[in-house]
């Protein structure tokens, strides 16, 4: 783990109100895991005061890719940064996903941003596992697809693939899938996760999932990221124990 | 070797530098030195113990202020048990000074965590927290009260050899009141502060954004709440202070010192930047350096009024 | 018209909407109303008034601090002879509600000003300071002590027909019971929160940046505190309450509302933005459009826990 | 006075940490005057809270333009602007300078960025008027000279010009300068004022000062910039009242 002062190089709008960052980050480029996260002071001042925590999106080399929706004041300055600003990471923060054992098929499925870990996730994988991927959004413009392969796509508004949420869309297609020993990685919104979980307890499907939630340190030392356990009667930690979780393991 | 004296000696505790990590910011200790080196600290304050552990409080337990955060973690923490088991050999190797805060919901409870801690040779002073803004039992309800923080710096102090710190509650009309009792009953040193009480809604929802209704706020917005608490102690009782509160880089450390701390306390910075408390132990150097001042311990209470 | 009622009645004052400026931040009205449509907003509390003329404290008065301001004015104003004279001429015309905030440092003081000021028609209510933190005598002395407040809302109430509003301190553990008091003797309203007690130091002079040492923290910093004591009062005293504390936009006033607030007052915006009054009250209105809220006195107190 | 959102068009630097912003605001620069002055808001979130005071240094058409040295946060913010940006203008603010009246030749006497309110004053004194400009500087690299004419020079370092502080070079010259009917204008740093003053009212001499001092909200509302007056037993506020004072009717 390391503070890293990174350059950016590059941040482009890729979708509506979805930026695409790039920054010269050697250090932790060199030892992050798929399903890891960054934890990014946007701004140079005190304001705004924390962090803001973001999924790493891709690395190439020496440089990590972050992908964004402007939420509110903090993403907003993220996405002003130019060429040649510096950005202050920590990271590489949490567990990422596990990729080792005993599966053929890894299932991909995105909730909007939930793309995120998804790129990195793809490029670590073996090379003899075979991949689909589901993908659901608001609406045809609010689409990030990068790097996804053999997607199905799912809008709220219908306005491209499927017209629902992407866990029905997933539902349609477990019979299928079944054939094959697969996991099923998933990121996205929590109430997605939800009904995701419940679908995999139910079934008892190899499942991950990436969760979000507040967070000050990122690290481990504020206890700001509660997560009720399964297992455990006390609280997990999302910046610590997560952001990745079997879904079995903990209650959202 | 530094031209300048950093130690200080805060009610009988000595430190190397007045830089310490607050409690509830550095959990106990592990975490945060993957990225500073704890040994170039003056010390570090663990999270607060109880004597049985707690869970503390469901989430949504932080959200972010204009120029601070509100908590309410509601004292999770591993319990003494298990701290001396499982924390103690890792912070018996960090080469500073460590502080246990104390946290509890009765009386009986603050003795009897400090009966047992007092063992422990690693464990230089305890800092007693009567004023946890979230918790139900305990905190406020403590630390509001002059004659509870009384009878607890009385009997706490009974049991135990160490330097007792207070950690006085900032919600109250007159902290100095608070530090007079400690003083008399013993009490070695007084910090200030914890946290302010605040709250946060959702607008579109109406429901608080910390599940516990009202939070702690801390970090910079609370700063010129958290000097004028402790100038206040200092300008009317003679006990010394770790000043706490908003302190994100050197300068704030000197302007607290200056208002009359005798060592710093910080919190919320070590989560942004956790190298925080190295790069302030540089700070007050070369800004003693520059003054020409021998003994760190000079600025403090130094104010020009 | 609008299709949303905005009128609110806060303890029997009649206002068209619950967008008031707080007292010492729109002076007498006279400078702001060159940059804001006075007449659009629910009315104006006046800089306080004394009976006799008051210089206020020496430069300097004011300071930034992390998204908040210190300031220690001292309560300067013409009195309340000048201001009958010079004033209200200005203020008769500016089609809002008057509200004269008085500052006294005795319970004489404050009765001889309310019952000098109530013949004049042209003010609606009373707003009484007890709860200036920049002041010898009067102020905190006054408002952090249960039974002074108790007692000068008796006799000030005593005095005058019009709405009496309590303007409480922050500065104490438990700012319902002064609530409490304020509505057991007759009192209509109270509003919350004034600044909070902060300071400032310069490091390298030492001395404090504030020539009265300390000053009265207002911006955006003290938003959660304010919201925490508005929620306070609201859920253990049935009293109409006008909030105030780092309210910066019309979503920081409906969160204001939200925990308890039948109206609300904007101090330190209004030198950052003086037209904020006017934009809240618009950005009420849609709030209230898009949600399908007929009258807006519906959100206050509408929290959902 | 309006509230003006101004587009910048350019912010350059012009001597050592030292910059001259010009900004489109066609209401302002329609009606203001010399010495006024103008409270920026230099963000667009709520941090820095306050806006800052800077003095009109010139008005072109309808640009206006100021100089400033990055002093604290809001001034480096400043110095950040680019082309285009907007800025939030509250202004134009407090008395200027009194130019009318019988005298014939107007002393300009500024200490260090205290040059910022005469290239408009300049411009806008009659042409009969003649002018000399005696101008203090720490040092070298931070003499900012724009506009001014018949220039006499001091740095405190003694690098450039006269070696010691502005008023002492003025007081080299006063005899000569006595031969005429002369308005001192000045504006520089307390320390410098004051001398000055105690200069000019010791010798009965014509002078302004314009003033800084700290403010919150720039127009009369705050009471936050009080200043000592000679006449009146009340305070006088520097944002309103001044910020240009004659140098006899204040107490610096
Ligand atoms: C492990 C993790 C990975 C994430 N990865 C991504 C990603 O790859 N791409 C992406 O667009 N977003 C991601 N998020 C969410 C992202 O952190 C928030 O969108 C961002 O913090 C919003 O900041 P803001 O200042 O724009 O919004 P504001 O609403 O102004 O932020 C206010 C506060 O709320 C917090 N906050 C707001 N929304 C969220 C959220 N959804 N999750 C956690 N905290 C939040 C902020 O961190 C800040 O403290 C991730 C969150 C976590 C916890
Ligand atoms: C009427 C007037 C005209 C001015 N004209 C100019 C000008 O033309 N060029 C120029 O460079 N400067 C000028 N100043 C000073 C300028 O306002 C300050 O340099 C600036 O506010 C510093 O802001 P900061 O955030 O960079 O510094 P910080 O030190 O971070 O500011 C902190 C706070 O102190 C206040 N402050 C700091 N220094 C001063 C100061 N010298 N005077 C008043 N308030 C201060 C700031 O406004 C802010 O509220 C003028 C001041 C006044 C009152
Ligand atoms: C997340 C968090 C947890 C905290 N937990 C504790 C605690 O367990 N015991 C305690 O005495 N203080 C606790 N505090 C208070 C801090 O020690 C400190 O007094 C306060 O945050 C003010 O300092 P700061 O502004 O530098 O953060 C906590 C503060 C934060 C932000
Ligand atoms: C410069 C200044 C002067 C003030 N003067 C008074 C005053 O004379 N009387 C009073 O009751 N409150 C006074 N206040 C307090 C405000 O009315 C208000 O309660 C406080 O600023 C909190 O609101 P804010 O955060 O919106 O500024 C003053 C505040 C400021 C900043
Ligand atoms: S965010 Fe601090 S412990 Fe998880
Ligand atoms: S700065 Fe507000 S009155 Fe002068």
């Amino acid at each position: 783990m390391f503070i890293e002062k990174a350059v950016v190089r590059s941040v482009e709008e890729i979708a509506e109100g979805i930026f695409l960052l790039s920054a010269h980050s050697p250090s932790i480029a060199s030892i992050a895991k798929a399903g890891q996260f960054c934890n990014i002071k946007v701004s140079e001042t005190d304001f705004p005061l924390l962090r803001r925590p973001f999924s790493i999106f891709n690395i190439k080399g020496d440089f990590l890719f972050f992908v964004f929706d402007t939420h509110g004041l903090g993403t907003k300055i993220l996405s002003a940064k130019r060429k040649n600003d510096t950005l202050d990471i920590l990271g590489p923060l949490g567990n990422g996903f596990d990729l080792t054992g005993d599966y053929q098929t890894a299932v991909i499925v995105a909730g909007g941003l939930g793309v995120a870990p998804f790129s990195f996730l793809i490029r670590s994988l073996q090379d003899d596992k075979e991949m689909v991927s589901y993908l659901g959004a608001r609406t045809k413009k609010k689409i990030v697809n990068l790097g996804l392969k053999n997607v199905s796509m799912a809008t709220d508004d219908g306005s491209y693939g499927f017209k629902g949420n992407v866990v029905d869309l997933l539902k349609k297609e477990t019979l299928e899938l079944s054939k094959k020993k697969f996991r099923i990685f998933a990121c996205g919104p929590n109430p997605m996760l939800k009904e995701l979980q419940s679908l995999c307890i139910k079934n008892n499907y190899d499942c991950q999932i990436s969760i979000e939630c507040a967070m000050a340190c990122g690290f481990g030392i504020c206890q700001g990221c509660p997560i009720e356990s399964y297992e455990d009667k006390n609280y997990l930690l999302v910046c610590k124990d997560g952001p990745v979780f079997n879904a079995n393991a903990v209650k959202l | 070797m530094n031209s300048v004296d950093l130690s200080v000696n805060v009610g009988g505790l000595k430190l190397k530098n007045p830089v310490l990590l607050a409690s509830g910011t550095v959990g106990y200790g592990n975490e945060i030195s993957q990225f500073t080196d704890l040994s170039k600290l003056g010390g570090i304050v663990t999270k607060s113990l109880s004597l049985k552990p707690r869970k503390g409080n469901p989430p949504q337990r932080i959200v972010e202020t204009p120029s601070g955060m509100l908590n309410a973690i509601g004292l999770a923490n591993i319990g003494v048990e298990a701290f001396l088991k499982e924390k103690i050999p890792f912070l018996k190797n960090i080469n500073t000074t460590l502080i246990c805060n104390i946290a509890a919901s009765s009386i009986e409870e603050y003795v009897e965590c400090t009966k047992i801690l007092t063992n422990e040779d690693t464990i230089k002073a305890f800092e007693i927290n009567v004023s946890c803004p979230n918790v139900k039992e305990g905190g406020l309800e403590f630390g509001n009260n002059v004659n509870t923080v009384r009878k607890i710096t009385a009997e706490v102090c009974a049991v135990t050899d160490k330097p007792i710190i207070i950690k006085l509650s900032p919600n109250v009309s007159q902290i100095s009141e608070f530090a007079k009792a400690v003083k008399a009953e013993g009490g070695d040193a007084v910090s200030a502060i914890n946290t302010l009480v605040g709250t946060s809604f959702n607008i579109f929802t109406r429901k608080p954004k910390i599940k516990n209704i009202t939070g702690g706020l801390s970090g910079p917005a609370i700063k010129p709440v958290a000097l004028a608490k402790v100038l206040e102690i200092k300008r009317n009782v003679d006990i010394p202070i770790v000043g706490i509160g908003g302190i994100m880089n050197w300068m704030d450390a000197v302007e607290m010192m200056i208002v009359g701390a005798s060592a710093v306390q910080l919190g919320t910075v070590n989560f942004i930047n956790p190298n925080a408390g190295v790069e302030i132990v540089e700070g007050l150097i070369s800004y003693c350096e520059q003054r020409s001042i021998k003994k760190i311990s000079e600025i403090s209470g130094s104010f020009q009024i």
